[in-house]
């Protein structure tokens, strides 16, 4: 909260809130090969990660866009709205390549009408995409109705759930990885990765600053629009089949993982690596807890205390921290 | 000047622009009973928005609504099942004080951790929800089990106007007069405008903070049992998703998200729209599948009309009067 | 195989091994119910049935799946459970064609896949357990409506979800019934849809009464819209003068039946549901059924069933409830 | 001059308090006493630990070590509102207030006056605040929300709101640092006042002129470390500046003499409805334009609209020639122009992120190596900069926000000088810099000047004009009323002007 004095802590409490959350990633791996059983093989391993793959290809752009100080909600409803078109050009005939170009540019153009609400209008971020969640979702029953299209070549489908290198990682995770570290390198060691972290924490000193602060804002909605549509490739090809409800509610997960991630909400801190471990601690989570038979409420409990526990945890590390020297 | 309110005038405008527009294509929709239903139907919402208002004004928000609604309001149903000689008074202060302790419990989270309210909402939204199903364990309540002076108050009418109209009405007023009128009120938009500024000017932010939460909480957990009186089924999945719908509610009726500016009675007046416009769709028989889109749309162009209003008369003003900033 | 995937026409893969009606019934079946979200009142019941048949056949019951209704969600629990090696999914889909992949895998894996209440495609499970054909549903509920409006008038129907399969077979099914002569007096108005919504009922309920003012009767082929749209008759003006059936619960609707705003409903037993597809999974699981067309076999006390075309078992028509019957049933 | 031992028991004693942040020592072992009736001056370099002092009377920082005595009882201000029931008013250095919030209840917020039923009597409160304002001869509406004022009203309405409170300390931090010479000497004679109602007052400033016609104490520190306190009359301006600095300071406004080039920046016509009509001007290479005006003359935003952060409607820009679009920083600087603005904190710096985030950011660019950017190459830009401009600062890695206002500010100087620009716009750009600093800023200013660039420069403070512009282009509430040849120009031909009497001039 700005009304903290700033303090040379938080950079580095960041950071080891970053390892922290490895460290848990790896403690609950482990602790769910010791004793869950058939969580430890490689099959399951893929599973998981393949569960992995949607939450965080739209992680990334949505990190960035939080880094910034703004939001997206709409994601979930992009890949839905992606996913129908996608359905309803493949039964018209299209070429199945140009279907997927189709539906990822359509992505983009969704995400341009969201930085278009934002930058354009400067309405708040929140506001303009809970309303564009409700039309993008609205627009997906409006194309695709109730029908959902499931006959999408073989191949195509294999190749999204197969696997590379030697079969030992799913392919779709390692163009996620891939993405992932691409956009690490972006935010941590660009000057667009810098000038992220200016506008989430001070827009206006950015834009006195000669940063183009709209129009950055535009192209990120614009990338996580065009992300989200490829989400919704993922997503059609790997279930094989287009619904209009394709990915309902996956924006609550996606925004859970940033934070969870150490992302701030307010902008301005926060960081990629963090965001990837928040993706797989609670994919890792979930998958582990519904193998030992855990009910789905549960989970849900599990998940929100994990999410309150991420933003206390670092408070009450530095808290500790202090106490002795600040009672003399 | 701040006497006029411009805000709640765009909502207002808008509101008779669809009430027009649906009662000129059906004039059904102005008959008494009609009139009584759209005042039925936004009773709980609003009393929602005016909580969610409360807390927003101070820049935080409530995302854990919904489901402190749904454990309100399957808590309430129970307590009159299993025990159907609870004076309903009772039944109905026990539905209000679960919604108290959570809104308790969210604000001490968040004024004693010093952490976003958005996190940990989010969190309790998950693990409120999880409890809600825990304790319901698919049991569901009927109208049969519950007693039916309970089930009354959901349909009763004081000199025509329904109960819970004239309920959620009393609750705006009050939380306006608060707002408006009483310096602890006013120190909440103080909060939220600028928190560094509140910590120097000496307010309880903290628990200013936590009364936002209590009472958000508190009529959440009245909005429980009135959702139970009304629908007389309650299950666990009560309100689930309600807190978008409140969100978009108090964004539409102008409260600034980022706090520090707003009303409740645009609050009010952005529950009633899209209640409204629910309502409308309805009538119109608008196409189901664009039913969703519709809303969607409609929500942007909602705060868009606002936006527009808003920078309209600021651009007049600054014209027609350059020196209104230093007149005496 | 060889498929590509496609909803053709022909059924699942043949049926290699031989049926063997005499075999013993495998010990120690781990039976896994997975219903299309958990908590739902009405899986909770199914659900009841299916414990109540596993522990007839001393099998292992346990019930797993999600909280929100999607087929995603879906797909890592049935991954979960070919993880655990279990011999019986009794399954009710989301989408009948994203769960084929995970549910082929767990067949592959060893385990038989039952659906019930929804079904998937046919290719990738081995029998579906009907709730009652979706004929018998339509031609139940038109009778009921037909009846309560003197059989004529105008009807609407209040549905949930646009998107909702089963509903949108029982009304293409209600209006071909309708289109016979016997009831060339009665009119389909409009289709609405309360998305099993209560608020969303009701305002859909209001819509229709609102743009239709001749409406006679409402007929809701789901649960949630039928109790929302009893409520808001009840306390209406309309009360009494517009007719409602469709499908819910005893429990739900009692209070109406009693109160006349509803005079009969239909619905089948889903415990009876779930234990019919517990036993024909036990079955299955042991070689007394291969799925295939003609085989027969015992549910415990419900007695004979016998397998359909396509591999569909169906539990039999929907019971009626009226004032005279809602108060001996309990779910 | 009463004799401070037969006067009452002091009003307020720090004895040998401390104050470090980390690894930085903010304040050690600084004893300070203030005596009813009566002006105790505090000065010192940037980072010196004026505001560390102040903070710890307004309770917003605990000390490390010492104690605080109020007429001789020791005590503890545990948070702001403890120091305000204690009687102590505070100004802080950074007005901080509601945006959303009108002038009458930023003045008066938890302190309205209530009528009926505890319910808010609103047309009490205006009165009360026109009152207040009325005090220090300000008009703003008291209903206007704060969002928008300008720096200087900003700064009004906080002295407003110290004032308004019934207390018999106050605090003030550098109050007068955004206001020009009238309103300065109007809040002299408000603390004259007060004074002799028996309040006593702790003023911070960096001009001496104010220090030396207000004080009756003054108190100099240095590093942290309190330096001396001796009656005002014993001491003189160089006394007090060679204590502060350690060392004897430059010249204030050495301008060199220097031949103007050719015209780099042409302003014509420009207008923005409701803030300031067609205004034009040029200033060549080597040249110092100074834009003159009273307190909300439009002059910042004339500077702004010229950079392109704020659009305008009419009238263009031109720089060596070129037009250049309206409403793009980011043209402006390819261009060749920079703008150091007037609000540091808002404007000038991203406060959360490190001083070498902060140098970096007007040339994240330049600095990258193949598209990477690298934070070792950022620390090293940064370390000479801050090397160059003396900044005091906790290492380049800590947050600017960190930093003293002053030091502050010398950053944003140096993220601006740092791009190298044909033409440098300075908005106030002394406001709140020490006396050491500000001669090496305008020596720095003349330097580059020579060198051939062309300098626009908006001060508020007359003698830095006078001293330091080759032209003064005066505004009067947002209207050219004058432009007047530097060396020519006197107090009053400005003054004149600036008030929309050009009558005098010539
Ligand atoms: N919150 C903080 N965290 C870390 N260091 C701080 C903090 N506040 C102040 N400092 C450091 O303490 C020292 C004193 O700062 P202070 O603001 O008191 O100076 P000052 O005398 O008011 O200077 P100026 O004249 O520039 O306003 C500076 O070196 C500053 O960097
Ligand atoms: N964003 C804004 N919204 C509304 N009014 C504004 C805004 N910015 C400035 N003003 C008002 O416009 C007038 C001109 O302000 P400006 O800052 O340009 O004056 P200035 O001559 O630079 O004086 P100062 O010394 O105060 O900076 C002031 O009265 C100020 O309050
Ligand atoms: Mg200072
Ligand atoms: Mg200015």
């Amino acid at each position: 909260m700005p009304a903290e004095p700033p303090s040379g802590r938080g950079a580095a409490v960041l950071r080891r809130w970053d390892s922290a959350l490895i460290a848990t990633l790896l403690l609950v791996t482990l602790a769910a090969a010791l004793a869950v059983d058939g969580f430890a093989t490689g099959r399951n391993a893929q599973f998981l990660l393949l569960d992995a793959v949607a939450i965080g290809l739209v992680a990334l752009p949505v990190t960035l866009i939080v880094v910034t100080g703004e939001i997206d909600l709409s994601v979930a409803s992009t890949l839905g709205l992606c996913s129908a078109v996608m359905g309803q050009l493949w039964v018209s005939g299209w070429p199945l390549e140009l279907v997927v170009l189709t539906a990822v540019a359509l992505g983009a153009l969704l995400g341009a009408v969201n930085g278009l609400f934002v930058t354009g209008f400067g309405l708040p971020a929140l506001a303009v995409t809970i309303g564009t969640l409700a039309a993008y979702r609205g627009l997906a029953f409006v194309v695709l109705g109730d029908r959902a299209v499931a006959d999408f070549p073989r191949a195509w489908t294999d190749a999204v759930g197969g696997t590379a290198l030697a079969g030992a990682v799913p392919a779709a995770m390692l163009v996620t990885a891939v993405a992932a570290a691409g956009c690490a390198v972006l935010l941590h060691a660009t000057p667009l990765g810098r000038s992220l972290f200016a506008i989430g924490n001070n827009a206006e000193a950015a834009r006195f600053s000669g940063i183009a602060v709209a129009r950055t804002k535009f192209w990120l909605f614009v990338s996580c629009g065009a992300v989200s549509g490829l989400a919704g490739v993922f997503w059609t090809l790997r279930y094989a089949s287009a619904r209009a409800d394709n990915g309902q509610g996956l924006e609550l997960a996606v925004v859970a993982a940033v934070l969870l991630g150490g992302v701030s909400i307010f902008g301005g801190r926060g960081t990629l690596a963090g965001v990837c471990a928040g993706v797989l601690l609670l994919v890792t989570l979930r998958n582990a807890l519904q193998l030992a038979d855990v009910p789905a409420d549960t989970l849900d409990i599990v998940t929100g205390s994990l999410l309150i526990l991420s933003v206390l945890a670092p408070r009450a590390l530095t808290a500790l921290r202090r106490t002795p020297t600040t009672r003399t | 000047m701040t006497r006029a309110h411009p805000r709640e005038l765009g909502v207002l405008a808008a509101l008779l622009l669809l009430i027009a527009g649906t009662a000129a294509a059906n004039p059904r929709f102005l008959s008494a009973q009609s009139v009584r239903d759209l005042l039925l139907s936004a009773a709980i919402l609003t009393v929602l928005a005016a909580g969610q208002t409360v807390v927003v004004l101070t820049r935080n928000i409530d995302l854990s609504v919904g489901s402190v609604l749904g454990l309100a309001a399957f808590g309430t149903a129970d307590l009159l099942a299993t025990h159907p000689g609870t004076p309903l008074p009772l039944a109905a202060l026990a539905g209000i004080t679960i919604g108290a302790l959570c809104g308790a419990l969210n604000g001490a989270l968040i004024s004693y951790g010093g952490v976003p309210a958005l996190v940990i909402t989010l969190g309790t939204l998950y693990v409120l929800r999880g409890a809600a199903h825990s304790w319901a364990a698919g049991r569901q309540i009927n109208a049969a089990d519950l007693p039916r002076p309970f089930l009354d108050l959901g349909t009763a009418t004081v000199l025509g106007i329904p109960l819970l109209a004239l309920l959620a009405t009393a609750v705006v007023l009050a939380v306006a007069l608060w707002l408006h009128s009483y310096r602890s009120g006013r120190e909440l938009y103080a909060i939220g405008s600028e928190p560094a500024a509140a910590a120097r000017a000496g307010v309880p932010a903290g628990r200013r903070i936590r009364t936002a939460f209590l009472l958000s909480g508190s009529l959440a957990g009245l909005a429980g049992v009135l959702y139970a009186a009304r629908y007389g089924t309650v299950d666990a999945t009560a309100g689930q998703g309600m807190e978008l719908q409140v969100v978009a509610a108090v964004v539409v009726g102008g409260v600034a998200i980022f706090g520090g500016s707003g009303s409740v009675t645009g609050a009010a007046l952005g529950a009633l729209l899209l209640t409204c416009i629910g309502s409308s769709l309805a009538v119109l028989r608008v196409d189901p599948f664009w039913q969703q889109a519709v809303v969607g749309a409609l929500i942007l162009a909602a705060i868009g009309l606002d936006r527009l209003l808003t920078t309209r008369l600021a651009a007049r003003a600054a014209r027609t009067a350059p020196e209104v900033s230093r007149a005496g | 195989d060889g498929d590509d995937g496609g909803p053709g026409p022909g059924a699942g893969p043949e049926p290699t091994a031989q049926a063997d009606p005499d075999a013993p019934l495998r010990p120690d079946l781990s039976v896994a119910f997975l219903p299309k979200q958990v908590n739902n009142p009405y899986f909770t019941v199914a659900r009841g049935g299916g414990e109540r048949a596993t522990a007839e056949f001393a099998g292992t019951f346990k019930e797993v799946g999600p909280s929100e209704a999607s087929a995603s969600s879906q797909v890592s629990y049935i991954n979960t459970l070919t993880q655990q090696g279990t011999d019986v999914i009794a399954i009710s889909a989301n989408d009948p064609g994203a769960v084929c992949g995970a549910l082929n895998s767990a067949r592959d894996a060893g385990a038989v896949v039952v659906t019930f209440d929804s079904d998937t495609r046919a290719e990738c499970r081995d029998l579906f357990i009907n709730q009652a054909t979706a004929e018998d549903v339509a031609r139940t509920q038109v009778e009921l409506i037909a009846g309560q409006i003197g059989g004529a008038g105008e009807i609407a129907i209040l549905s949930a979800t646009p998107n909702a399969t089963n509903q949108n077979t029982w009304i293409a099914l209600m209006e071909e019934e309708l289109a016979r002569p016997a009831y060339a007096d009665i009119e389909i108005v409009a289709v609405a849809y309360g998305n099993d919504e209560d608020e969303k009922s009701f305002q859909e309920t209001q819509g229709l009464l609102r743009s239709h003012p001749d409406l006679a009767g409402i007929v809701s082929p789901t649960t949630v819209g039928l109790a929302a749209a009893a409520r808001y008759l009840s306390g209406s003006e309309y009360a009494g003068r517009v007719a409602l059936t469709g499908l819910g619960t005893p429990n739900q609707l009692r209070q109406f039946v009693h109160d006349g705003t509803v005079e009969s409903f239909a619905l089948w037993n889903p415990a009876d549901l779930g234990y019919l597809a517990a036993h024909a999974g036990a079955a299955l699981a042991s070689g007394r059924l291969t799925g295939a067309e003609g085989e027969t076999f015992t549910a415990g006390d419900l007695g004979e069933f016998t397998v359909g075309p396509d591999g569909v078992i169906a539990l039999g028509p929907p019971t009626v409830f009226d004032a005279a019957t809602v108060d001996d049933y309990d779910f | 001059m009463p004799d401070p031992t037969a006067a009452p028991p002091p009003a307020l004693r720090l004895h040998r308090v401390a104050k470090s942040f980390g690894a930085v020592t903010a304040v050690s072992d600084v004893s300070l006493t203030l005596h009813p009736g009566r002006v105790h001056a505090l000065a010192g370099e940037n980072g010196a630990g004026k505001s560390t002092l102040v903070r710890m009377l307004a309770g917003v920082h605990r000390p490390d070590r010492g104690t605080l005595e109020l007429d001789g009882h020791p005590t503890v201000l545990r948070d702001p509102a403890a120091a305000r029931a204690a009687g102590i008013a505070v100004i802080h250095q950074e007005p901080t207030l509601f945006p959303d919030l009108s002038i009458a209840e930023n003045l008066y917020l938890s302190r309205q006056p209530t009528g009926r039923l505890g319910r808010i009597d609103r047309r009490a409160l205006r009165a009360a605040t026109t009152a207040q304002l009325a005090r220090l001869g300000v008009t703003l509406d008291p209903d206007r929300p704060a969002r928008g004022l300008s720096i200087a009203d900003q700064q009004l309405v906080e002295i407003a709101r110290a004032l308004s409170l019934d207390a018999r300390i106050f605090v003030m931090d550098e109050p007068t640092a955004a206001l020009s010479g009238t309103e300065a000497a109007r809040l002299a004679a408000v603390v004259r006042g007060l004074c002799d109602r028996g309040a006593a007052v702790l003023f911070i400033s960096h001009r001496f002129e104010e220090i030396f016609g207000l004080a009756h104490d003054i108190t100099v520190l240095r590093d942290g470390r309190h330096v001396s306190t001796d009656p005002a009359d014993r001491l003189t301006p160089d006394t007090v500046v060679r204590r502060m600095v350690g060392r004897d300071v430059g010249a204030l406004y050495p301008k060199t003499p220097t031949t103007p080039g050719d015209t780099v920046l042409e302003v014509t016509g420009l207008t923005r409805h409701g803030a300031f009509h067609d205004i034009s001007f040029s200033v060549r290479r080597g040249e110092i334009l100074a834009l003159a005006g009273l307190v909300g003359a439009g002059r910042s935003e004339v500077v702004r609209a010229v950079f392109g952060v704020d659009r305008y409607d009419a009238g263009t820009v031109t720089v060596a020639g070129r037009p250049l679009p309206a409403g793009s920083p980011a043209a402006a600087m390819a261009a060749g122009l920079a703008l150091v603005p007037e609000d540091r904190r808002q404007q000038g710096l991203v406060l959360q992120l490190s001083v070498e985030r902060n140098t970096a950011l007007t040339r994240l660019r330049r600095l990258a190596r193949h598209g990477l950017l690298t934070t070792r190459r950022e620390r090293a830009d940064a370390l000479h900069w801050t090397e160059r401009l003396r900044v005091r600062h906790g290492g380049t890695h800590t947050p600017a926000g960190t930093l003293s206002g002053g030091n502050q500010q010398k950053i944003v100087l140096a993220k601006w000088l740092a791009t190298e620009p044909a033409v440098l716009i300075l908005d106030e750009p002394t406001r709140g810099i020490d006396i050491g600093t500000k001669a090496e800023v305008h020596r720095m200013m003349s330097e580059l000047a020579a060198r051939g660039l062309a300098i626009v420069m908006v001060s508020s403070e007359l003698p830095e004009v006078l001293g330091m512009a080759d032209r003064i282009l005066v505004l009067h509430e947002g209207r050219a009323t004058a432009t007047l040849p530097g060396p020519g120009a006197t107090a009053e031909t400005v003054m004149a002007a600036a008030t929309g009497h050009p009558g005098g001039a010539a």
